[in-house]
């Protein structure tokens, strides 16, 4: 029997194999698919203290071996999150992450204060990927110490672990993910999608109705390991990698680098069964190779 | 459901429009009009993402269902080459098809190019259900016309456009319509139906506005998940905002689809 | 006819294509393939004051619709690249730039001003990319007081065109980008790689040597367009746009985002006769849309 | 050169291990042994990057190229799916194949695992040359030897190490060598060659530094241009410093190679 389980911080997570936030809705879209306890957690959609409708279409785009969205954080906001989203997840045996986002920097601690007595959210996910009309409309987390705030006013109203979700889009994410840190994040994830865009030649126009976007998928791969090994190398508390992971080599792949667990987003679009065969694929990989705890993958790659 | 389906068949009707059989027994038996499926061309991640099409007609006999498509793309050129035999990985039936139970005598139907896809399985309910049919069918080319003696053997009534003049009225199918509805429709028996580009269903809805019977649309967008989660497909639906193309349509009430501009 | 020439400053390109430093070498390696007479220009490989033997193997790695390399900057250096590689190109019909690079700030002024006086070489590309070891090995072109520098002192050098080839790994591509304007640079080119890396999970062992390594090729694509979109917004001078490029419909995305020529780079490797065929596409696609001069495409995209 | 050939045959040997024929009248007509060329598996981006793969043989009556290749991942996996009358993008031939220029009377052939694909080619060359020739062989399993008879016919001295034991000598090729050399060679009429895995090669170079003759070896790095052009290939050479693996090589003087550790 392989031990999959690792912890992020206190939370002990069954295997490491999370679904994203924004590509499993919000726990339950996929019930046809796949039996959702058998997942290592799930992060639900980003949301908002109010509802959004989300961006003009067209929203998402395929590209090489990847694909943009600007879904513009459509979400249905704490009130209908807490009283139908969640109940739903009520006896589902897997870890729930509940991802969240602001306008402001106190919005963010308005929101976690919202939603962080809930019982059945095991930790909270802090996206700082949306813009901050303040700084420009770059994004909450391209800046360290807008990052630290954000992450201190989170800290302030709750106990729940927190996670901080990163960007990718920054000269030096090491920067980011320590400030992060020292601001009480139980763990980072990393990371979110990079800026892209793409032009449809025959009519001229944008794929995109707001031009630029996030891509995802497997062309992003190379970008996210670099990036979760570059914070792994600087940071004490965990780190879960998330870009372009498709099948369960990826995920070892992402593990030897150092990240305690993963999630997966573009994949469940493609194949929503993925995310299982990854943990299956897990298990076998470690069954097969002797390996008795997962953890014992956790930072393995041997330098050459 | 993620099926493992098998080509039983594959043939082109023009250049680049194609028929292909599938053995899907679990979509045969359970589809409606309306419903698509959605389909990963190859494994691995070149095209990345699943291509959606409409189920075209099902032969529930041989448990199989049949598609109708153009070859638009990377995508559906890799379709076309695939040959009996060969397998497709498809997710479906998804979506909500046509509505098919409010009360109506006689259906018109509106298909534009491949919108003429859904058409035909929606065509064959309707028979089953013993509606009068009125097809308005436009496309580019004559030849892209196609069954079109089966098509008035059932008793059909059918009108033909196309823009290069090769066969029926030349010109857009809306002409057809703004013709058929200033000599037809009187009383409120009827009931529309529309498939094809957004800018012809557009046009439609602009026609219209002033008859009184019901219109359901079949609408296209960009899919990534299909089944309603990625929020990519979203379409403005009046009272009800963002609704999703994949999951709450491709059938929309076409009175209240809110077209950009 | 169809007018493919295009203006970089001074410079007129016979179309708006070039094949990008490092991946065509000095300018003759693909004669056997090509006649790069028909090109729009020829970017040769980076070359440093002193020969360089590069990084130890792998060097290289495919990835999802990418590739990976830490060549080094391995090259010949000034010496030979003035007595062998240069004199190669002299009776070529086509536009020749340098590339160079420097350890310092200081040396790259004295690249600059050892190769300047060549009248074979129509322009001068900064590559900014290499690691600053006083900036703790990030890239020079990571910070814009850096950037204006190495452009500063190497105009002082030079009269010939001075191209600034950015690097994409930044937080905010305008702000060096606009520091390269200010400082003298005629016209920009967008992007270097992106840093990115993976693992053999087999032997656990880094894809690359060097562990980290510059990701090319489709998959960066929609990265490198969305760059050069945005700092084609804020700059007066031409942009040359790079990532990815590999069809002529690519090229003519590009163009519509606003560049004014680009270059292509690992289609090379792939297929050696690409460029032209990029060249050929163009030159028909202008043709059937009655497109009579290129430079009419540029920054054509339609906002809806 | 850029050559789109015709494959003629494909036929798989063992479970993984696949030899297939190309109409390649230019490359058959040129080629050397020890040349490779660099095949673009299939169009699009996935995968990205040629495969490099050494001439296996050449049939120059009927213009053909052989290959002999494993199936080893993404690349290779596609390759062997392919069948006759499909088509292929390579280039070729490339790289420096093996001097046989140098006076030797005695061929000594060292082949690990798919380093026996060039090494067919060379015999073929060494036999028109009327040179004597003994092969090492070294595999996983007894069933990955091939043309085994052919191969005694020709008057090749032929002898096969196995790592499961299922034929020849249990254990390396390596020990075959080792063997060989101590009891054999005494005038410097000989020449040897080396073709397999890097940890193989280097092995070899450990063994025969008492010898003195001359060792060629053909190596293998990831490659992505070819030819000569990213400097992706790289191996240190002796005095000459980083050559590249695919435009100086693939084959190299054994006892100039520096291997890492
Ligand atoms: C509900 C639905 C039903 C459809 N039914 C049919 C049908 O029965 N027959 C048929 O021929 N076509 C149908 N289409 C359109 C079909 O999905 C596209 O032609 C196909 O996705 C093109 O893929 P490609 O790779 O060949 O083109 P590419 O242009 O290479 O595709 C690139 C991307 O754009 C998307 N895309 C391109 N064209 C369309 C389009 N018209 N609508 C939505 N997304 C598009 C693709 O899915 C892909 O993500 C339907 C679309 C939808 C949404
Ligand atoms: C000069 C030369 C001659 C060769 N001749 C033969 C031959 O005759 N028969 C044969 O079976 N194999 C040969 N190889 C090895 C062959 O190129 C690889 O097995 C093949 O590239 C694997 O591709 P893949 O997509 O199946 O594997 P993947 O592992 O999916 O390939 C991923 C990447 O790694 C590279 N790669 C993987 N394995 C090797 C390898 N052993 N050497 C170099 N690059 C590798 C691939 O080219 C690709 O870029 C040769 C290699 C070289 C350099
Ligand atoms: C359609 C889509 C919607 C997304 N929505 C969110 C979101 O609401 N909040 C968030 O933090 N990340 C969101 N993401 C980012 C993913 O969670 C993930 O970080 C990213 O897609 C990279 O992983 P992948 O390559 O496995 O998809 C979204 C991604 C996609 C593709
Ligand atoms: C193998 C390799 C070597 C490169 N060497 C250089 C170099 O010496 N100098 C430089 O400025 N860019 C170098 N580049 C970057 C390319 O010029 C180009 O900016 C990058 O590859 C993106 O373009 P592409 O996606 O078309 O390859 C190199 C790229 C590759 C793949
Ligand atoms: S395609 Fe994902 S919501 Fe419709
Ligand atoms: S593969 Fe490019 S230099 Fe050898």
């Amino acid at each position: 029997m392989v031990d999959l389980s690792v912890k992020i911080g206190s939370l002990r997570l069954k295997n490491p194999v999370l679904t994203a936030s924004g590509t499993f809705g919000y726990g339950r879209d996929y019930d046809e698919y796949l039996d959702i306890a058998q997942l290592g957690g799930i992060v639900t959609k980003t949301i908002t203290l109010n509802p959004r409708e989300g961006n003009p279409m067209p929203r998402i785009a395929e590209t090489p071996a990847g694909m943009l969205n600007s879904i513009g954080l459509s979400n249905v906001g704490a009130d209908r999150y807490l009283s139908d989203k969640l109940p739903a997840l009520k006896n589902v045996d897997t870890v729930v992450i509940a991802n969240v986002a602001g306008d402001t920097i106190e919005e963010y601690g308005e929101i976690v204060s919202r939603i962080q007595d809930q019982s059945r959210i095991d930790g909270i996910e802090i996206n700082v990927s949306c813009p901050n009309v303040k700084q420009g409309g770059l994004a909450f987390g391209t800046n360290p110490d807008i990052t630290a705030e954000v992450v201190r006013i989170s800290r302030l109203e709750t106990e729940k672990p927190l996670i901080v979700k990163l960007t990718p889009n920054v000269t030096d994410i090491t920067e980011i993910a320590l400030a992060a840190q020292e601001s009480g994040a139980d763990a980072v994830s990393c990371m979110n999608t990079l800026v892209g865009m793409g032009i449809d030649i025959s009519t001229r126009k944008p794929l995109l109705h707001h031009i630029l976007g996030g891509l995802s998928g497997p062309s992003i791969k190379p970008v996210a390991l670099a990036k979760a090994y570059q914070i792994v190398q600087v940071l004490d508390i965990p780190v879960i990698g998330i870009g372009g992971i498709m099948t369960w080599e990826d995920a070892v792949e992402f593990l030897l680098a150092g990240v305690t667990a993963v999630q997966v987003g573009t994949l469940s679009f493609v194949d929503p069964y993925g995310s299982i065969a990854i943990i299956e694929g897990l298990r076998l990989y470690c069954q097969k190779n002797g390996i008795s705890k997962v953890e014992n993958l956790i930072g393995g790659m041997i330098q050459s | 459901m993620i099926h493992i389906c098998e080509i039983t068949e594959q043939h082109s009707i023009t250049n680049n429009i194609y028929r292909m059989r599938l053995k899907a027994p679990m979509i045969a038996s359970s589809a409606k009009p309306g419903q698509f499926i959605h389909i990963k061309v190859r494994t691995g991640i070149d095209p990345l993402l699943r291509r959606p099409f409409s189920i075209h007609r099902i032969d529930p006999g041989n448990e199989e269902i049949i598609l109708l498509y153009r070859k638009a793309g990377r995508g559906t050129s890799i379709l076309s080459q695939m040959s009996p035999g060969d397998s497709l990985d498809l997710m479906g039936p998804l979506g909500q098809g046509f509505d098919l139970q409010t009360s109506f005598d006689h259906a018109i139907i509106v298909a534009g190019g491949m919108g003429s896809a859904p058409v035909f399985f929606l065509i064959d309910e309707l028979l089953k259900a013993k509606k009068k049919i009125t097809l308005l069918w436009g496309v580019r080319a004559g030849e892209e016309i196609f069954n079109e003696n089966e098509i008035r053997k059932q008793g059909i009534e059918l009108k033909v456009a196309t823009e290069d003049a090769s066969k029926g009225h030349c010109g857009f199918v809306t002409d057809l319509l703004s013709e058929y509805l200033s000599k037809n429709i009187t009383k409120n028996t009827y009931s529309g139906f529309v498939c094809g580009p957004e800018c012809m269903i557009h046009e439609v809805q602009k026609i219209v506005e002033s008859v009184d019977f019901r219109w359901q649309a079949s609408l296209e967008a960009r899919m990534a998940c299909g089944v309603g989660v990625c929020l990519g497909c979203a379409v403005l639906i009046r009272e009800r905002g963002f609704q999703m193309v994949c999951k709450d349509g491709p059938v929309f009430d076409l009175r209240e689809v809110q077209f950009n501009g």
